[in-house]
């Protein structure tokens, strides 16, 4: 692998439970989160539901992999946990809402953080 | 005729091609991902509120659990089932359309 | 009551068979029937003998075995499941392959016919 | 089975090849018009867009299944292919563009050809 | 940045989400159910050619042959590509994203 | 270039396999070079050993051949694939199973990682 720190940053696009995509995302981050590189997340759209408090999914027998976000920046290697401003307005999710630390942004920075990265693996 | 509404409204046109379609005593019923329509604060709480004039709105309260959706958020004229409760909607209507 | 369910969606990038087992489930406890649920699309591959979910994750081996034992019949498509690798040699034990022909008897038998 | 026709109507609500729905619908309703039994299409949403005239898939290597639809009404026991206006305005597909012989009806028109369904089983 | 997008505009938010994202200097290249966005009488047309305003647009042209889109029917502003032509686009931006 | 891809959705019901598939060809025939392809979420279902398309219709396994026969690597994800039923023993001999880190390292190797 090359010397200096690839920039990855996951893209998160998609609300939980109804589709997989954001549990097989969390697993990937985990796993590239060992491997120190330069790793962000980004929530935009129906990605910011990810984050909402207060998930219990015990009645529809479905694990809450969410709890993994609580964790993330202080156990594993990820850089940012960057969530788009507007996508909360847009849904009526409040900061207050959110069950980790996460960098609330307006789109327009969000942009200029895609802007540096190398890759882009959208989910 | 029962309506079953899976997809987020956000990203799926789901929603929007059920409206066009229903008729005054239909239901509409809201699971998985769909929970996100009948959330009070929100793109799509006034819509199916709207809705709600012509149709029985339910949305399936074990996946609004699952997304932290708790019912003081949900719009208050849409009901919880359970998954017993949506049993009972689908024997009620003689027929169901999942959108 | 008599309740026919159609299953098009895969089991693991999808909720939807979550939610059939779950509806099954509700249903037979309350002394309906479930004369059938047919797999259709990538939902055939809810009839896979190898699956191996993570511990601490949903079971679809184990929710097609309980299905199974309270005498549900699990459909899987015979041409969607050939195309998808699921064949009499792959296929779980409690599930059966069969033609669109089953699909069309749960339309017409059931009184109420469900798309999960 | 009962002696009645039980009446069913497959709703196509996706466009052509991007997914399998519409090649496996039509699969199922060749399946199907083989039993006596009295099936109708609708075409509705992005369904509209498998009857445009001119589809050629083998620059992609896909098989062009909505061949299947010019005979549907002749060949198989399909009682009747329904095309909903309001979709087709929308996506700028005129009647002349349609491959097969259909039913091009309003909106509300259909609603109450769907309201004398049985089952409803949609693509 | 080249922007992928794969799902119908009448279905899926993909083309909208990503219509907020663009950037001058971005490209738009439009697959498989996606091409529906370039055809010019649709709801989409005129939509995406003011995007091109900002963006280059494309268009994959066997994905829109596939659907029976002939060239005279997209917008004069979208120009078709085939996979050779992909692969440049992909080689041309110094990343993608697929909405 | 050195190109690497990154596949989400199944084989059947989607379809961006084809569009990998004719990606690749023409990155390939134009000089480029194709690392690896990683296959994740539902796309793990491409290594399936067992597929039997229809006559007439395109055929994945033929596909997964040639693409390994121009020397691309095509790995499935081992996590992603087990729950999916897709294990050494299932696997077609074209693709190989490994793990998350492979895509990491495909991110970090080519100069455009792309996404279907």
């Amino acid at each position: 692998m090359k010397d200096q720190k690839a920039k990855i940053m996951f893209v998160c696009r998609t609300a939980p439970y109804g589709t997989i995509y954001e549990q097989e995302a969390i697993e990937a981050m985990i796993m590239f989160s060992s491997y120190e590189q330069d790793i962000s997340v980004a929530f935009i759209g129906d990605g910011v539901f990810s984050l909402k408090k207060g998930q219990d999914p015990s009645l529809i027998n479905i694990k809450n992999f969410t709890q993994t976000y609580l964790v993330l920046k202080d156990d594993f290697e990820i850089s940012h946990l960057y969530v788009e401003k507007e996508s909360l307005e847009e849904r009526g999710v409040r900061e207050e809402d959110l069950l980790a630390e996460v960098e609330v942004i307006p789109r327009a920075e969000l942009r200029n953080k895609i802007d540096e990265m190398k890759v882009l693996l959208p989910f | 005729m029962l309506n079953i509404i899976k997809k987020s409204p956000y990203e799926s046109s789901a929603l929007s091609d059920c409206l066009k379609y229903i008729k005054s005593g239909d239901v509409i019923l809201f699971t998985e991902d769909g929970i996100y329509a009948v959330k009070k604060e929100g793109a799509f709480g006034k819509l199916v509120s709207d809705a709600s004039q012509t149709c029985a709105v339910y949305y399936l309260f074990p996946d609004a659990e699952a997304r932290g959706i708790k019912s003081e958020e949900v719009i208050s004229l849409a009901k919880p089932v359970d998954y017993k409760g949506f049993v009972d909607l689908v024997g009620d209507s003689l027929k169901s359309m999942t959108w | 009551m008599k309740f026919g369910i159609l299953l098009k969606e895969s089991p693991y990038n999808y909720q939807a068979f979550d939610s059939v087992y779950n509806f099954a489930n509700a249903a037979l406890e309350m002394g309906h029937e479930i004369i059938g649920i047919f797999f259709y699309d990538d939902a055939v591959y809810v009839g896979n003998k190898y699956l191996e979910p993570p511990q601490g994750e949903r079971n679809i081996k184990s929710y097609i075995h309980a299905l199974k034992s309270k005498g549900v019949r699990l459909v899987i498509c015979v041409a969607a499941g050939k195309r998808r690798g699921l064949t009499q040699n792959t296929v779980s034990e409690s599930a059966e392959i069969s033609g669109l022909g089953q699909l069309l008897e749960l339309s017409i038998e059931s009184d109420r016919l469900i798309t999960f």
